[in-house]
């Protein structure tokens, strides 16, 4: 369960969040959509302490974390796993040892042991034959699996995705859906995903939120998305050029 | 870091494997390097000019560095005439020549090379990543794209503005070091201003030498400096290395520049 | 992969123990630590001069120890009557303990002239029993003083022209009174023979020691430029030339006096003779002192043009002026050389 | 700020000084911070020995050759330079002394400092910055691993024992260069260098000053490289502007803490 409560950021002088609330339930499959810039990954990076909000209180079951230090965080980004929207490998390191760092840290496996385990963890992604390769050496696709891989292995209870399905192709996509849908309906993993493809959106997601201007300009499911005529909403739910949005 | 990486799989091969790459890649650079200087010196007889750009690199390579410079030349000014200072009182506690002899040092060698080397990373580092950046955002390649050679048009300024301000520079940074190592001789060994103010042992040598040592590095560090920005790739980590190595290179070639100019002049000017 | 991390630790390792080699090397050659066996040797110095803890031992030439120690005594005299102000702690290696004898010379010098001051051992008679340092703390000499030297060596000309001055017209007098004379005066010749013999053979021996002396430091500066005993010696004849010319001076002006006495009364013509004989021996004796003199600047010129860490050493022209002088002086005024009032 | 209605001359000088000294003293703040945070995760050590040993193997076994690039010619010049002097008062015998003492106590030290803050500690900005630009660094405290202890610490120890290593290579390997030059320039033999070198007037205290000097100017290096990798902003360009910054910064304080060290170790 975690509450975002009247989350306040402001990055100088320009206020990107202004009083947000809402909660996610264990176990669904979240949106937060909106338009480039309006502070989606902003706002699920106060999740992890990346950024700290300037108000408002952050509660993850039953705990509030936003006024944690960066030590006392650690707990909770074991918990919360977060998918970059660039993937974010170390590219210093391969498939295999990115995936293998969380195990030797937090596992306290050894170095040879913590990439046999890693490269069982690949085959889940169907990773497996490129567990030696660079990050550099690899597509997009590739390394976004590789980077849900290493998200999920210290088996944690939240996901964040930071939109996990831009840049990829449609098939690479609709994998990366299905696999985040999976998570949830099998593991009970709960996913917070920041995106703004449609496609995802209706397909995958139990709840939505979106955000416009900072605030909450609308919270419900698909259907009450697809229902309602504001028509902020109805020109984003179908990418028409002409409307309110700016 | 991947390109390290891909280094790194690929040094397995030997010794001998390593020597011999190392030593081609040696050999191409050196002749990449020659044409880039060879170009460098076409355009600054022939090319287009540009007006205000040399005014422009020489307030970025010179006034720019006029503060670092001096702040390093002082200390290293007052360290030299500490530790030479230390040796002649444990030796012959004579400070009559401290100061000609230091000068005579100055202008033959330090000024010229330790100024350059502290040139080298300020300005190599910066010509390096200003030009490395440009490749990376393709901006080189839009220049092209509206008929403009790189060389003539990033290269040259900073060659000629390099090359009169190094000079400009380092005779400042003499004195900023002679300046410094006297007042350090005054306050650390009781010698008097007159004593040390004492050119006696510089000779028109010395004074060629230096002054050779000034153009030479001047030249070589936006040269080397702009061959490393040019051949960038990759993303902000080829920035990196670029930048990278374009110090480490303009450093080594002041080095090596150093002793074969400094070994010509003990052969010319024999003391 | 794993031969990869292997290679990795591989040249990591032989890094790091290349550069402990290094490290091991730069200690073991620039003298950080020694193995050798060491023992410890006592030795008093008056004043061991810029001797600093930590410099190094010497016999001939080669480092055997340091100077781990020293103490201020306070001028405690032992038992030889010998003053000793500072005691210095020496480590010497135990392999070089059963060449220094007993009566070994222990002596503060420099490294080629320029140089930090170090502590020389010179082993002594190899009849002599082995030092035991438990048992005798020997006395050290003290480094070379050559500004002592000098301002002795000026002390003492500039008494010898003042005397020499002051009593122009007693001297003329003499020669006078001699060239006229006398008979009688045998008796008095007679009654001074000893201390004229002795004031020659003073001389002689100074002569002929000053003249090994410059031989064998002018070899030895030639040969090598190790200057250091030379300058020992130097000062040790300083020393002795001191040591003499106070009796000798006094000899010199009793013999003149008893002559000025003497010329008065007596007058024949054997006593005449000797008188003259006398005069013309003390004043050969004279030339030769002039001559020491002369070689010792043959010496300081060889210093000053000579290779010119050693010129660093006398470039003060000052000094080196007041020696010409000296000598100068001496070489027309022999007479300086015993005149004292 | 009370600025000038029409900024004369001096206003512009005057706030170019004062945006210098604020700028330095941000630095100089920022380094002192990230030292304090990195001297935390000290006691008790927490340290990631891979991480440790690929930065060693990078730092130290890659900067082989131009250290001994740099220390061979180092040693050649430094007999150059010597040589007139040298000459003039015929003190051949003391050139191994001249060399020794210079290169122990100074230039190798120096040199390297500026080799090693060139090869090492740029290339350490320019790949902390790169992280940071990319993300890694935000990703490495998602997977709930500290910065800190993870890259920082490896890095600041590994800049510090390369630096180390590198000065006794370049000690050792610029004293060969020296005596073979010495050899081929005024004829002085490698065993009267040596003597020289060993005869008394330098002792361990020479190369220890030298190696003290050595370990602090790997701690500017590993403070100023990291400091400007973590604080780089602004992509590609911003990753540039860094490791500019770092090798001013390291140069700089290499020059002012040597003139200190220099001065406290007499």
């Amino acid at each position: 369960m975690i509450s975002f409560k009247h989350i306040k950021k402001a990055f100088g002088p320009k206020p990107v969040l202004d009083d947000v609330s809402f909660d996610v339930k264990r176990g669904e499959v979240f949106f937060i959509i909106g338009a480039s810039g309006v502070g989606k990954s902003v706002l699920i990076k106060h999740l992890i302490g990346l950024l700290r909000p300037d108000g408002g209180e952050i509660w993850l079951d039953g705990e509030e974390i936003s006024r944690k230090d960066e030590l006392g965080m650690m707990p909770v980004r074991k918990k919360c796993a977060m998918v970059f929207q660039h993937s974010t490998l170390f590219d210093s390191m391969t498939c295999a040892e990115n995936v293998a760092l969380p195990l030797r840290k937090h596992r306290g496996m050894k170095t040879r042991d913590a990439l046999i385990e890693a490269k069982n963890r690949l085959e889940v992604v169907h990773m497996q034959d490129f567990a030696d390769r660079f990050p550099s050496e690899l597509g997009d696709g590739m390394r976004k699996r590789v980077a849900i891989a290493r998200a999920l292995t210290l088996d944690p209870t939240y996901v964040l995705f930071d939109e996990p399905t831009t840049s990829l192709d449609p098939v690479s996509a609709r994998r990366v859906d299905k696999l985040i849908r999976e998570l949830s309906d099998k593991l009970g993993v709960t996913s917070i995903v920041v995106s703004h493809d449609l496609a995802s959106i209706f397909s995958i997601a139990d709840r939505i939120v979106m955000l416009y201007r900072g605030k909450v300009k609308l919270m419900g499911t698909p259907e009450e998305f697809k229902a309602v005529d504001d028509p902020i909403v109805q020109q984003f739910i179908h990418g028409r050029a002409q409307g309110p949005i700016e | 870091m991947s390109v390290q990486s891909r280094q790194a799989t690929v040094a397995h091969r030997g010794f001998v494997f390593d020597l011999g790459s190392a030593a081609i890649d040696l050999a191409r650079s050196g002749w990449e390097l020659y044409s880039v200087f060879a170009r460098t010196l076409y355009f600054v007889a022939r090319g287009k000019r540009e007006k205000g750009a040399v005014l422009r690199q020489m307030y970025e390579i010179g006034n720019k560095s006029a503060f670092f410079l001096t702040i390093t030349m002082g200390f290293i000014g007052m360290i030299l005439v500490y530790q030479s200072g230390l040796q002649t009182k444990r030796i012959l506690p004579d400070f009559t020549l401290l100061g000609a002899t230091y000068l005579e040092l100055l202008v033959r060698d330090l000024a010229a090379s330790i100024g350059a080397l502290m040139l080298a990373t300020r300005v190599g580092a910066g010509i390096a990543a200003e030009i490395g950046s440009m490749v990376v955002t393709e901006q080189v390649d839009a220049l092209r794209m509206c008929a403009a050679d790189p060389i003539d048009f990033l290269i040259k300024p900073r060659f000629i503005a390099s090359v009169i301000m190094t000079t400009v520079l380092i005779i400042w940074a003499a004195a900023v070091a002679y300046v410094a190592g006297g007042a350090t001789a005054y306050f650390a060994f009781d010698v008097p201003w007159r004593t040390f103010l004492n050119i006696q042992l510089v000779d028109h040598g010395d004074l060629i030498t230096g002054l050779t040592k000034c153009v030479a590095y001047g030249a070589a560090i936006p040269i080397v400096s702009g061959y490393c920005g040019l051949s960038t790739f990759g993303g902000s980590e080829g920035v990196g290395w670029a930048t990278t190595r374009a110090v480490v290179n303009s450093s080594l070639a002041i080095i090596v520049l150093n002793f074969f100019i400094s070994a010509a002049a003990f052969v010319v000017f024999p003391k | 992969m794993a031969s990869a991390e292997r290679s990795i630790e591989v040249k990591v390792g032989m890094l790091i123990l290349v550069s402990l080699a290094i490290l091991a090397g730069f200690i073991l050659v620039m003298g950080g630590i020694n193995f050798e066996k060491k023992f410890t040797v006592y030795v008093d110095f008056d004043n061991p001069g810029g001797l600093q803890t930590g410099a190094p031992v010497r016999i001939a030439g080669v480092k055997v120890g340091s100077v781990d120690e020293m103490q201020f005594r306070g001028g405690e005299i032992d038992a030889q009557g010998r003053r000793s102000m500072v005691r210095c702690k020496l480590s010497v290696q135990e392999k070089v303990h059963s060449s220094i004898r007993e009566d070994a010379d222990f002596y503060v010098t420099t490294q080629g002239v320029l140089g930090e001051q170090f502590l020389a051992i010179d082993p002594g008679t190899p009849t002599k029993p082995i030092l035991d340092p438990e048992k005798t703390i020997p006395h050290g000499i003290g480094p070379p003083r050559i500004d002592l030297f000098l301002a002795k060596a000026y002390e003492l000309l500039d008494m010898t022209v003042t005397g020499l001055r002051n009593n122009q017209d007693l001297v003329k007098e003499i020669i006078v009174n001699t060239a006229g004379l006398l008979t009688g005066l045998n008796g008095s010749v007679q009654d001074n023979r000893d201390r004229i013999n002795r004031i020659m053979q003073n001389l002689e021996a100074l002569t002929v020691e000053a003249n090994t002396l410059t031989r064998d430091a002018r070899g030895k500066y030639v040969d090598n430029p190790q200057i250091d005993r030379t300058l020992a010696n130097l000062d040790k004849i300083t020393g002795d030339l001191q040591k003499d010319t106070g009796p000798l001076l006094k000899d010199a002006k009793e013999a003149m006096a008893n002559l000025n006495r003497a010329s008065a009364t007596v007058g024949d013509p054997e006593g005449q003779a000797k008188l003259k004989k006398t005069i013309d021996d003390v004043s050969d004796l004279a030339h030769r002192a002039d001559l020491i003199a002369a070689d010792t600047q043959e010496i300081v010129g060889h210093i000053k043009k000579g290779d010119g860490t050693v010129g660093a050493l006398v470039m003060d022209e000052e000094l080196y002026d007041d020696l010409q002088e000296m000598a100068r002086d001496l070489k027309h005024n022999p007479w300086k050389f015993f005149w004292k009032n | 700020m009370t600025a000038a209605p029409s900024p004369s001359r001096f206003a512009t000088l005057a706030e170019g000084v004062g945006t210098s000294v604020f700028g330095i003293a941000e630095t100089v703040g920022g380094m002192g911070l990230l030292l304090g945070r990195i001297l935390a995760r000290l006691f008790p050590p927490r340290l990631d020995y891979p991480e440790l040993r690929r930065n060693l193997y990078k730092m130290s076994v890659k900067s082989v050759p131009i250290v001994i690039i740099t220390a061979l010619f180092t040693g050649a010049i430094m007999v150059i330079q010597a040589a007139p002097i040298v000459k003039r008062l015929g003190a051949e015998g003391l050139v191994g002394w001249a060399a020794g003492f210079g290169t122990l106590r100074e230039i190798a030290p120096l040199l390297t400092a500026l080799m090693i803050s060139g090869r090492v500690g740029a290339n350490n900005t320019a790949e902390l910055g790169t992280m940071v630009v990319t993300e890694q660094i935000d990703a490495l405290r998602a997977l709930a691993i500290d910065p800190i202890a993870f890259l920082i610490l490896p890095r600041f120890i590994g800049i510090t024992v390369t630096l180390f290593m590198m000065t006794l290579y370049a000690d050792a390997l610029a004293l060969l260069g020296a005596a073979y030059s010495s050899k081929a320039l005024i004829g002085v033999e490698p065993t009267a260098f040596l003597h020289g070198l060993t005869g008394g007037l330098l002792g361990f205290a020479d190369v220890a000053n030298g190696l003290v000097k050595s370990v602090v100017f790997g701690l500017v290096i590993a403070l100023a490289s990291c400091h400007f990798g973590l604080t780089t902003t602004g992509g590609a360009p911003g990753v540039g502007k860094s490791v500019n910054a770092t090798v001013v910064a390291s140069a700089a304080g290499i020059f002012v803490l040597d003139y200190f060290v220099s001065f406290l170790l007499g």
